[in-house]
């Protein structure tokens, strides 16, 4: 149902051929499909970038060289011209050969150099900061889901009951309110006014990174702001998709026939309700994973967290399209790979996606 | 259908919540300049950072401007934000998805592949990225720019549902009398959706307000508007929260929240009506139904 | 004989092809070299079990899709899938009623628009309200007012298939298919329709293809059956022929299998519910057996039987079946 | 000991709504005995599916069982147990050990997720604690065997199998406990005639074995006469007549059962031209005064649209209708 590729299968079969597209068939290629289309994603993402600074009003690799120029007091060497016109756009070469200049260039992971901390190479600045936006939005989005469709099952199992009546219309509110608004706020009140957490930053001053114990901790502690406000706002979508799941779930004619089983309540709940109606919720996750971690952007921006967000944030206000540009790929493939692992997770779920042996 | 619609509570309250906004968007700004004689960027250097009053009935930003003409002109801007974003993301979601539902074959792949690929990408990531060149711009450049990545989500709803209904028999009979696929796609099956499309609309509604208040506080809408998300962003550096201003940070964080609160109570209207599954019974006709049962068992022995 | 086929299927087959996933794809066999002739004022009933092709025969002759291979043929001219007002021309003179009387109307139209829209499509250019009306009445919904402006969700199920009926009758056509048109009304309602269709039929000359799984109503409405097994047509003739003396194992199978309570209920009131032997389920039309296809279900199932699809055999009343248990004798004799 | 399993007394189920409630169960009364199929026929609207949630208390809101009794003597239990006052923890208990349900499409009724022995295996295990995993295993290949099943039908998830074999299945799934009430809702409307034969030929086999009591509801009334032992027709949420099945079929009582059986064409008897009942099925929410049947019956006289008639015995049977009732000579004669 849910599956676009079933639906146009039922398309196209019609009624006398239904029956047979049912029985079973080698679904080998469930997750071979979805890395095909991934790579589609990744292509069009790369693709999107190589052309936006292109269609801009004006000639940001122009711009860009003479930024530097201003900033170091003298032109760029021909090495970093060259990259930065392949990267942006040069005025002398066609676009097709721009567009294989380019490719070659990212897959030999040249990003380019940052203009705002010129020269440092833009890989370094990503790679830096990669690793705390994906503690931060992987522990959060975990945290929200787990916690968001636990919530939603035990509310759906019982619709209309009293925890019902408080959670669902609560979990809805919070989901229309601006993020960054209650995260401003939670900063005042837990860090500023209450001491729990610290205002800003993502670990102590006087912790070195690494492997040790103090910076491990004081990260922790540094997170535990951060990820809980985007748990406060992101977990309201999951109650209310599961639930309303949970309650369509529950008038299926299994659900029923399970109770007349006789089977405790729990067994039915978790065994037949629930396990069915959170596939929607896993295809529902792989697809807000996208937008988690584009929301990212504003917690880490708020909490002045050393993730892409705050890199991306830094580069746009000092105009760093190399930064931009890099930042808006690697995010991307962030969450191309949160949706590969969402999907896994899926054909573990459903029988019906995995090969019938 | 309208009239199931309009009954509900839910509905009623949300419509009603949502049209006083409307009518705020629409006419606050000559009502601040008419009626209560007070501009949102006037700086009364008198009254600066001063909490509710007679004079200023919001009270003041740091720079004494009044927080209630803020509140009324930023109405207009995050709703036309949010105007642009839902009504272009809308029809596009509705071209697209209902062109892929009816049309299947290569034409229903190619398309489903685009919005699946939209609906991957991380959205407000790329149009932070597009905003970052076009370094600020007012609300309808804004909402554009969200309407234009913002359209996949309800797209993927609006085929499956289009493919269901181009497969009912009453479009399969009403092509067998020879009707047009023009007609077919206009009289028989876009009135299904109507449902869907509103509350796409609506839910893409909330969607560019919110958008536009992120990236607003970002600092990457024009300097020169007022809207919710700038008066937040202002607020927050002005250190509205560390000096005790509430009054100036709190009203525009709650419209923004009253406003989809709104859209989403009327959602979930349109949603009861499109999957009957999720209405609940009246749990005291039930209960009071139980009752008289035990009651007329009772008397019988 | 009688005179000429209105409309015909000429050895028809057809095939689908079933997307799976990356370009991953099966072929549904679902019909295979079947023909068929419907003429003016006769009734054909088409008899099979779901998914045996019957419905895929009926839209072919709505021509929903080009078949595989051999033609469809209005009076003796073979037809394609067409589009626009040639599409029209032929929707003129074929109509088709569906099975699902709640599914087959509009719930956002009223039994007027429906109505309406036939006739105007179709150029009528009389009175249309009084047209409406005479349609109403020859589908029996009177007193008429009362329900042309009705929606559907106020009408019954079979007063929906009624309206159905009256809409495929606003074009005037000379042949009316019908997939399971009974099968979906409340009991008491399908003699009813199946009476009407037979008035239709004789009244207005019309050619009706009734197709069903029911053999009982297939032999109360039609003068011909046809049998049809996993998109093969295996038996078929005057209807009494048919199910009086079956020939085809197939259609003894399904005979056994009919409901038929003046058969078992003997006067002691003691019901003796005729059980049959575990008969197996149809096959898959993506990879179907060889040769016939009851094969593996056929009791009788001889070596060729795997190999060939049996040649027709005809007895002289017009009955025939594809039968190699017939087809060896007629050999032999 | 009585012989009567079941014995329901003025069951009326309402379906609860702000307009006002609609009784899609009126007063239903009747006695099923033990290792006897009864069936219940009915159309659309007659209030038989809802007949089946209330029999096995699986009625949801915003039907409630508002009134009557349904007193189940299972083996084992020397006093009658009525089965509407109970609450859900009470129910479990007798719940497949002693009562159990076949619904209408088995590809909704298995759990989709979960392979067809592990579906078995739960409610072995819950309701015999003592049985491990190997036994649940073992009985489960038991069970599908009664029905022609394998082992290795028990490894697939349901989508892998046909429509047949899943009802099958989830017949087998019904005898799991030794139940001593099989309810059918429509049990064989989702398969092919040949399939709907062999399956109830299972059953019936099945039940002279083990001995268990049927429910059976249908829509399909000349299925019924050959299946059932008795035959309970239901109108309007009402039930009209209860007799044998031959009864039923060759002396019917009540009008609207006569109009019913002959709305089946027959199969190989000469065909005649047979009409079907004129008008529709009523609207619960509106239903004729008097009774319900009133409008389309042919043999309707003074007392029909003012009286409701109440079920009672003539002969053998049990009728609902005023032609059979003490006074009619009366009426006729006036």
């Amino acid at each position: 149902m849910t599956d676009p590729m079933m639906a146009s299968e039922a398309a196209l079969a019609e009624p006398a051929a239904k029956e047979q597209t049912a029985r079973p068939r080698r679904r080998t290629s469930y997750l071979g499909k979805r890395l095909g289309f991934y790579l589609l994603v990744t292509w069009v993402a790369v693709t999107l970038n190589f052309f936006i600074p292109r269609l801009m009003p004006g000639d940001p690799a122009t711009v860009m060289i003479a930024q530097i120029t201003q900033r170091t007091g003298q032109p760029p060497n021909p090495a970093t011209v060259e990259s930065i016109r392949l990267l942006f756009g040069s005025p002398d070469q066609s676009l097709i050969t721009q567009y294989w200049g380019y490719l070659g260039q990212l897959i030999h992971g040249d990003l380019g150099l940052s203009i705002s901390q010129y020269p440092v190479p833009v890989a370094d600045l990503v790679m830096s900061a990669l690793p705390w936006t994906l503690m931060l939005v992987g522990s959060a989005t975990a945290l929200a889901f787990v916690i968001g469709v636990g919530l939603g099952i035990l509310v759906g199992w019982r619709p209309g009951r009293g925890l019902d009546s408080v959670v669902t219309p609560l979990s809805t509110v919070v989901g229309v309110v601006p993020y960054f608004w209650v995260a401003l706020l939670a900063v005042w009140i837990f860090a500023v006014k209450l001491r729990w957490a610290p205002v800003s930053g993502g670990y102590a001053p006087d912790a070195t990174p690494g492997f040790n114990l103090p910076f491990m901790a004081s990260a922790l502690g540094y997170g535990a702001l951060p990820v809980a406000t985007i748990v406060f706002s992101a977990f309201g979508g999951w109650v209310f998709g599961q639930r309303n799941m949970m309650v369509t779930t529950l008038s299926e004619d299994y659900v029923l026939l399970a109770r007349a089983k006789g089977l405790p309540g729990w067994t039915v709940m978790l065994r037949y309700a629930a396990r069915n109606a959170l596939l929607p919720s896993v295809t529902n996750f792989a697809l807000a994973i996208g937008g988690l971690v584009g929301g990212s952007l504003l917690t880490e921006i708020v909490f002045s967290y050393p993730g892409m967000g705050f890199l991306l944030f830094d580069a746009v206000s000092n105009r760093d399209y190399p930064t931009m540009q890099a930042v808006f790929l690697l995010i991307t493939l962030t969450v191309l790979l949160a949706n590969f692992l969402a999907d896994s997770l899926y054909v573990l779920l459903d029988p019906r996606t995995r090969e019938a042996s | 259908m309208v009239l199931r619609f309009l009954s509900g509570w839910k509905v009623r309250a949300g419509l009603t919540v949502f049209l006083l906004f409307c009518l705020l968007a629409l006419l606050g700004p000559w009502f601040c300049s008419s009626v209560l004689h007070i501009s949102p960027t006037a700086l009364d250097v008198d009254s600066v950072s001063t909490p509710p009053s007679a004079g200023h009935l919001l009270g003041t930003t740091a720079s004494g401007q009044d927080v209630l003409a803020q509140l009324i002109t930023g109405a207009r801007q995050s709703m036309i934000a949010g105007l642009v974003a839902s009504v272009l993301g809308t029809s596009i979601a509705v071209l697209v998805g209902v062109t892929a539902g009816l049309a299947g074959g290569v034409v229903d792949s190619v398309l489903t592949a685009l919005t699946n690929v939209f609906l991957t990408m991380p959205a407000f990531a790329l149009i932070f990225v597009i905003s970052g060149y076009t370094q600020g711009g007012g609300p309808v450049v804004i909402g554009i720019i969200i309407g234009i990545f913002g359209w996949a989500g309800g797209t993927r709803a609006l085929r499956s549902q289009t493919l269901s209904l181009r497969n009912r028999d009453f479009v399969v009979a009403m092509r067998m009398l020879g009707e047009s696929r023009v007609r077919l796609a206009l009289v028989e099956v876009l009135p299904h959706l109507i449902g869907w499309i509103s509350a796409m609309f609506l839910g893409g509604f909330v969607g560019g307000v919110l958008a536009e208040a992120g990236l607003a506080f970002l600092g990457l809408s024009s300097a020169s508007t007022v809207s919710w998300g700038s008066m937040i962003s202002e607020a927050q550096q002005g250190n509205a929260l560390l000096g005790g201003m509430w009054w100036w940070f709190a009203p525009p964080g709650l419209c923004i929240a009253l406003l989809g609160a709104s859209v989403t109570l009327v959602n979930f209207g349109i949603d009861e009506i499109s999957n009957p599954r999720l209405r609940n019974a009246r749990r005291t006709l039930v209960r009071r139904a139980r009752q008289a049962a035990v009651k007329g068992a009772d008397s019988d022995e | 004989m009688p005179d000429p086929a209105v409309l015909e299927a000429v050895d028809v087959s057809m095939r689908f092809t079933v997307r799976g996933g990356l370009g991953r794809t099966a072929t549904v066999r679902a019909l295979e070299h079947v023909s068929l002739r419907l003429h003016r004022g006769r009734t054909v009933a088409l008899v099979g079990e779901s998914g045996s092709g019957k419905t895929t025969l009926a839209r072919l002759f709505a021509l929903m899709y080009q078949p595989t291979s051999g033609e469809i043929r209005l009076r003796g001219e073979p037809v394609g899938v067409r589009r626009g007002s040639t599409a029209r021309a032929y929707y003129s003179e074929v109509q088709m009623v569906l099975q699902d009387p709640f599914a087959s109307l509009n719930p956002m139209h009223t039994v007027r628009h429906n109505l309406r829209r036939a006739l105007r499509l179709h150029h009528f250019d009389g009175d249309l309200e009084e047209r409406m009306h005479e349609l109403l009445r020859r589908v029996s919904l009177t007193p008429t007012q009362d329900f042309i402006g009705k929606l559907p969700h106020e009408l019954s199920g079979g007063q929906r298939q009624r309206v159905s009926i009256a809409r495929a009758l606003a074009v005037a056509p000379k042949v009316l298919l019908g997939d399971e048109p009974i099968s979906m009304l409340d009991v008491s309602m399908r003699l009813d329709l199946l009476n009407l269709l037979a008035s239709l039929r004789d009244e207005e000359g019309l050619a009706l293809l009734y197709i069903t799984h029911d053999i009982a109503s297939a032999r109360y409405l039609a003068e011909e059956i046809c049998v049809m097994y996993a998109g093969q047509l295996v038996e078929g003739g005057p209807a009494e022929q048919v199910i009086q003396n079956p020939q085809h194992p197939y259609t003894k199978l399904l005979l056994e299998a009919s409901p038929d309570p003046a058969r078992t209920v003997s006067a002691a009131g003691q019901s003796s519910f005729l059980p049959i032997a575990d008969a197996g389920e149809p096959p898959s039309l993506i990879d179907p057996p060889g040769g016939c296809r009851f094969h593996p279900r056929c009791p009788v199932a001889k070596a060729e039987c795997r190999t060939a699809f049996p040649a027709r055999t005809s007895a002289a009343d017009g009955h025939w079946t594809n039968c190699w248990l017939y087809t060896s004798e007629s050999e032999a004799s | 000991m009585s012989d009567d399993l079941l014995e329901v007394r003025g069951l009326t189920v309402e379906y609860v709504a702000e307009g006002g409630s609609v009784r899609a169960c009126d007063d239903v009364s009747f006695t099923v005995r033990r290792g006897e199929i009864l069936g219940v026929a009915g159309e659309s609207g007659s209030g038989k599916s809802t007949l089946i949630t209330a029999l096995t208390r699986l009625e949801r809101p915003p039907a409630v069982t508002t009134a009557g009794q349904i007193l189940f003597r299972p083996h084992g239990v020397a006093e009658p147990i009525d089965l509407v006052p109970l609450t859900e923890k009470q129910l479990r208990k007798h719940r497949w050990r002693d009562l159990a349900i076949v619904m209408q499409s088995a590809m909704n009724a298995l759990n989709p997720v979960l392979r067809l022995g592990a579906q078995f295996t739960d409610v072995l295990r819950h309701h015999d604690r003592g049985l491990g995993r190997a036994g649940a295993e073992r009985r489960t290949e038991e069970l599908l065997s009664l029905v022609g099943l394998t082992a290795a039908q028990a490894r697939s998830y349901p989508h892998e199998l046909s429509g047949g074999t899943r009802q099958r299945a989830t017949i087998a799934l019904a005898l799991a406990c030794g139940a001593d009430l099989v309810v059918m809702d429509e049990p064989t409307t989702a398969v092919d005639v040949v399939m709907q034969r062999q399956i109830l030929a299972n059953v019936l086999r099945l039940r002279d074995e083990l001995g268990f009591a049927v429910v059976l509801v249908t829509h399909d009334l000349s299925l019924l006469v050959e299946l059932a032992d008795r035959i309970a027709i239901m109108y309007a949420g009402k039930i009209v007549e209860v007799g044998t099945a031959h009864d039923i079929y060759h002396r019917p009582s009540h009008p609207y059962t006569a109009g019913l059986r002959a709305s089946f064409p027959p199969l190989h008897a000469p065909v005649e031209r047979l009409h079907g009942i004129p008008g529709t099925p009523p609207d619960l929410r509106r239903l004729p005064s008097g009774c319900a049947f009133h409008p389309r019956c042919p043999k309707r006289f003074e007392p029909c649209d003012s009286v409701v008639p109440r079920l009672s015995a003539v002969g053998d049977q049990e009728v609902a209708c005023h032609l059979h009732s003490h006074d009619r000579s009366e009426v006729v004669d006036a």
